[in-house]
């Protein structure tokens, strides 16, 4: 264990020593896939084989003539199979799993998405496979449940802590220094100890690779800006590395729930009221208090509700490379509703954040200009928290309907 | 130092006993009364935790106890307070248990500073390998406090050896793969783990994870150094009370 | 009005008079477009960047393995933008609307599938959007009915007939004999009058265009059958388009409801019960009594939940070119659920019956053959539904919870 | 033949009344009540429709009065009994109005043979362009029975003459866009629309889609020769019973 995997300060590896070995392991496994170049090329067929890739960039040209501003391309990642980038994450884990001999996969989830998307990796690897969930998760998201237990994995609701996507993290944890000779632990966005930042990222960044492409082939130049909602971070980083190298403006954007000044938010890297911290086996910021215990944080998107933030992004903030803003609840809401009616996509509410900032800022940009958005999922998923956020009164006639047919 | 205080009382018991409680939890008061039976009843050292909301390393029954001991209102100040009262109202070595994130916001220099005044001896940080740690390390050293690392079946041999250089008082020992709090079955695939932990350290050996009643005291004993009972303990006041604790020290002995 | 769209003797166009003029402008400007080689390509460019064409072809081989038989391929239209094939049709008939300058969209919707789909394409396009769904219909798909709302689309409720998808035909028929003027009648299946049939397999041809070269890349020969479930035919017709002309076998799955004896179910062509007639316009194989009156029909899936069929399957029925079957409700839970807990894929109650006979037949078939199924759409829309079929006790108690969270 | 009857009443009358009903609706006695009551206020003609499960050119009034009569238990044999009752019994031209599938399904020669035997004029059969009527026309021309198309508002000239040529008896002009039952505005665009149908054909025109009242048929008078009443008398029936039809149907004059 050498390389610590830090990224000027962030991320490292805080890991039980229980864990030690098992990370050198998987660390060895994934340097070495990732300089076998026939890896990526089994891994991009199988996504293009499995999921729908490359997925499309489409030009949303409602939008443009609305805003009157910059051209609004949409990165389509909602089109993925279960419906979000989070299949090429988990996807990518599957197949070094195999190549370590393991035959079994643990995940936290909060939105349900990372844990429909791994269980049904395991179902086509003919992994076992176990889910940690929060019980307000649960709660909110349970058609993922259902398809979870569909697709064979079993679904451990945690009843601990804040009982939202950090305690389920620390449960498979819990679950992982119990189980690592035969299992695996898939964790779903780039954060957690060293590698998992980098190697979630590394695969995430088939995002960046094929957008960059697109945009290229479809205009012949490179967007202004490309926005991405973040909640661990990592289909921001995914579509980021497409551009790191490239004079474009990349802009995160976070969960601002009720507004910043509220408290009730998840805006690690920007608002004031994140600091450095080292929990779940990494550093970056922290939405803590003076003690380091880790803070309530609310979002209207489960899968940004989340107290920590990928290393890398906490680096990239700090040299000024990523600019990040925060979108509240009500704006998602808006942009969300604007984007349905006029382009006919229905993007995730956590991607739909990462519209608010594109829609702030694409009028102020000429017309030559192009913006890139990440449609890191599809919001058809939600349909009970969307409905609630939309406050759909015949939504809620129909539950009532349904439930008294259940009494019946 | 630590490791003369151990091996001192190791000629005078066959296995010594540490006992490790969360800070708080239920309350200070009631933490006060445990340690206090605990010491009476010849416990040798302790472990103190201060709560943290993201205990990763550890079970249910602790967990949950750090939930607790938290939204009751524990702080890291007054553990540190009530630490350092325990540290000068008995007589044995504590140590300080936590994760990594409670030094680092405290100021890990300022943490270890707070630590040798009031009288603690050593420390636990279960999520800080020493490659992560060396801030602490340099710290701890100059205020001549016990760092703790943790051996576990995992461990290879030569990172046993790489951990222990860093190590002063003694190894914790972590019987099982797992979390703390689970039945651990001391078979005797035990031994040649024990036997390796043994090889690559000459300090004394403590061993977690699993430790409930006196057959497993006994069946310690001869192979390890220190036993320790976390879990429980917490388990027991849980269901009996405060005023259990001193009958059940006294038995496992 | 000359070519009257007849196959052997089904099809045509049985309109009411006030009808036929618009019958008439649409049929000229289908063919100008099906004779303009650009429009394909237009077409076809449109499904890449706003839907997630080409779909891919995924090899099942956990199920091949399973069977131990013929390797099986799914060809993937619920990886389409909307969840299911019935984007290719919209989208198609969406082009030819503008070309003819009209500025409003109707249509029929039994599953919604087809309803959220037109919305989606008029939100896209700018038209205005009625949608027409029968009561039976609005009450187990609500969800989708929510989503047509979102997309700016009124939906509306039929209470007229038996209150599913043939009575919202004919309500969408009524609307347009009243506003044919600006409003075009987007048909969702291979059935109505002419030139609908032909017009909708020519769009969804685009499945087995795609499918047939995907297979011969991947295994340089032609699937020995081609299974499509059968609604009112379209993505049947669509796959099956491919093959017409290669020595291939092609079978087409109806919805077999309680079983072929009890009268509960949709089978026009795989079943005694139905029998030659004419009504919503065209002349097919209908379920209808000696008088003529239309029955009543039955599936899980409501998507199938129809008493005509596509006029060109009628033919190809009779000419024995393509085989028909049918597959009883619980055949289709039982093949939906290994579909997914084999293979990661969640097949739509619709598409799950093709699954069912190609599960029969694979055990069947030498291993060097290989069978493709038509997955046409996505199951995880239908949560409603399939948490019913599936008969989930703690999705019963979500829904209560929720209803109790709304009294509150 | 029917379009002789239709000029010799029109020497007699300024315009002429054709009524419409759903055979068993509410009931086939109620039926034969309407008609009793209809011809002896003096309806020149009436439209008698068999009920079909997909009426789709027919608006909600009249869908809704198919979907009854069905459901009470109608059926094509008892409509042909009941007509043939009714063709016998009262002295005026009655027409069977009904959806294709209801003829193919019974034989489209069988059919007709059975309305000419049962004494019935003439069918309309909305759903039947003479591009699929081969058949009809030619069994209709067999027992001489008049076949009625319609012609609509979006009806270009040639068409226009093209269906006249297949028509017998008058040919039916359909007011407006649209399903039956729907208020009609009489505009003076009407004017035009008519002018083009009477330049398109010498039989009689018939005007239907919203006739319902006296102001109507005044309006009407001069300008068409038959004025149709549908949805009108159900509506009637619906709100005040069958008794009321003999007034209303009286007051049209
Ligand atoms: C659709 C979608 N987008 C974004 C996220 C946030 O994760 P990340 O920041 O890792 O992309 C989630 C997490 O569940 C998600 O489901
Ligand atoms: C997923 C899916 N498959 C199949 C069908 C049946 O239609 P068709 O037979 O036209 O393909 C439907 C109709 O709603 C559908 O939603």
């Amino acid at each position: 264990m050498i390389d610590r995997g830090y990224y000027e300060g962030f991320g490292g590896a805080y890991l039980p020593e229980i864990l030690v070995a098992t990370f050198d392991e998987l660390e060895e496994v994934f340097n070495k896939a990732k300089n076998d170049p026939e890896f990526w090329h089994e891994y991009a067929e199988i996504m293009s084989t499995y999921s729908c890739r490359p997925t499309p960039v489409t030009f949303a040209g409602n939008l443009t003539e609305y805003f009157k501003g910059a051209k609004i391309y949409v990165k389509r990642e909602d089109l993925n199979h279960t419906g979000a980038h989070k299949a090429n994450n988990v996807m990518g884990q599957g197949l070094l799993v195999k190549r370590m001999g393991k035959t079994r996969v643990i995940a936290e989830t909060g939105a349900g998405q990372h844990g429909v998307a791994t269980a049904t990796m395991a179902a086509k690897f003919g992994f076992k496979c176990t889910i940690y969930m929060g019980e307000v998760d649960v709660k909110r998201q349970h058609p993922n449940v259902f398809w979870m237990e569909r697709l064979g994995a079993e679904v451990v609701t945690v009843r601990e802590g804040t009982r939202i996507l950090k305690d389920a993290i620390n449960e498979a944890f819990r679950d992982w220094v119990t189980n690592m000779d035969n299992t695996h632990y898939v964790l779903g966005t780039a954060c957690g100890p060293h590698p998992f930042p980098e190697m979630v990222s590394y695969f995430q960044s088939i995002i960046g690779k094929e957008a960059r492409k697109q945009i290229l082939e479809r205009e012949d130049k490179l967007p202004a800006r490309v926005y991405a909602c973040v909640g661990g971070g990592s289909n921001a980083m995914g579509i980021f590395k497409g551009f790191l190298d490239d004079p474009v403006e990349l802009v995160g954007v976070e969960a601002g729930g009720r507004g910043l000044d509220s408290g009730r938010h998840a805006a690690r890297l920007s608002s004031q009221d994140a600091s450095v911290g080292i929990a779940q086996g990494y550093k970056t910021y922290f939405l803590q208090n003076n003690d380091g215990q880790m803070r309530h944080t609310h979002s209207v998107a489960a899968g940004l509700d989340y107290v920590g933030v990928s290393p890398i992004l906490a680096y990239l903030k700090e040299t000024n490379r990523v600019r990040f803003e925060a979108a509240t609840d009500k704006e998602v809401v808006d942009a969300m509703s604007l984007t349905i009616k006029k382009e006919g996509l229905i993007p995730a509410l956590e991607s739909a954040h990462a519209f608010v900032q594109a829609f702030k800022e694409a009028p102020t940009l000429p017309k030559e200009d192009i913006i890139l958005v990440n449609q890191s999922g599809r919001g058809d998923k939600d349909i009970f928290t969307v409905a609630d956020a939309f406050a759909d009164p015949k939504w809620r006639e129909f539950i009532r309907n349904k439930a008294e047919e259940y009494n019946a | 130092m630590l490791k003369d205080f151990l091996e001192k009382r190791l000629k005078e018991k066959e296995i010594l006993l540490m006992t490790h409680i969360v800070l708080g939890y239920p309350s200070f008061e009631d933490s006060f009364e445990i340690i206090e039976s605990m010491v009476r009843s010849g416990v040798d050292l302790m472990e103190l935790q201060i709560p943290f909301s993201e205990p990763i390393a550890d079970g249910p029954v602790i967990l949950h106890a750090n939930q607790k001991s938290l939204s009751h209102g524990a702080t890291v100040k007054k553990c540190f307070d009530f630490s350092t009262k325990v540290a000068q109202a008995f007589d044995i070595p504590f140590l300080l248990m936590s994760y990594y994130n409670i030094l680092f916001k405290y100021g890990v220099d300022r943490f270890i500073e707070k630590m040798a005044r009031g009288g603690l001896t050593g420390a636990i940080v279960p999520d800080l390998p020493p490659e992560e740690g060396t801030d602490y390390l340099s710290n701890m050293e100059r205020h001549n406090l016990a760092p703790i690392f943790i051996f576990s079946p995992t461990t290879p041999y030569a990172r046993m050896k790489y951990l222990a250089s860093f190590g002063k008082g003694f190894i914790y020992c972590v019987a099982r793969k797992g979390v703390t709090g689970v039945n651990t079955d001391f078979s005797t695939e035990l031994d040649s783990y024990l036997k390796r932990c043994r090889e690559s350290t000459n300090l004394p050996l403590a061993l977690g994870f699993g430790v409930q009643e006196k057959s497993d005291m006994d069946f310690l004993k001869g192979k390890v150094d220190i036993a320790v009972i976390g879990s429980q303990t917490i388990r027991l006041i849980d269901r009996e009370g405060v005023g259990a604790v001193e009958g059940f020290i006294k038995n496992l002995r």
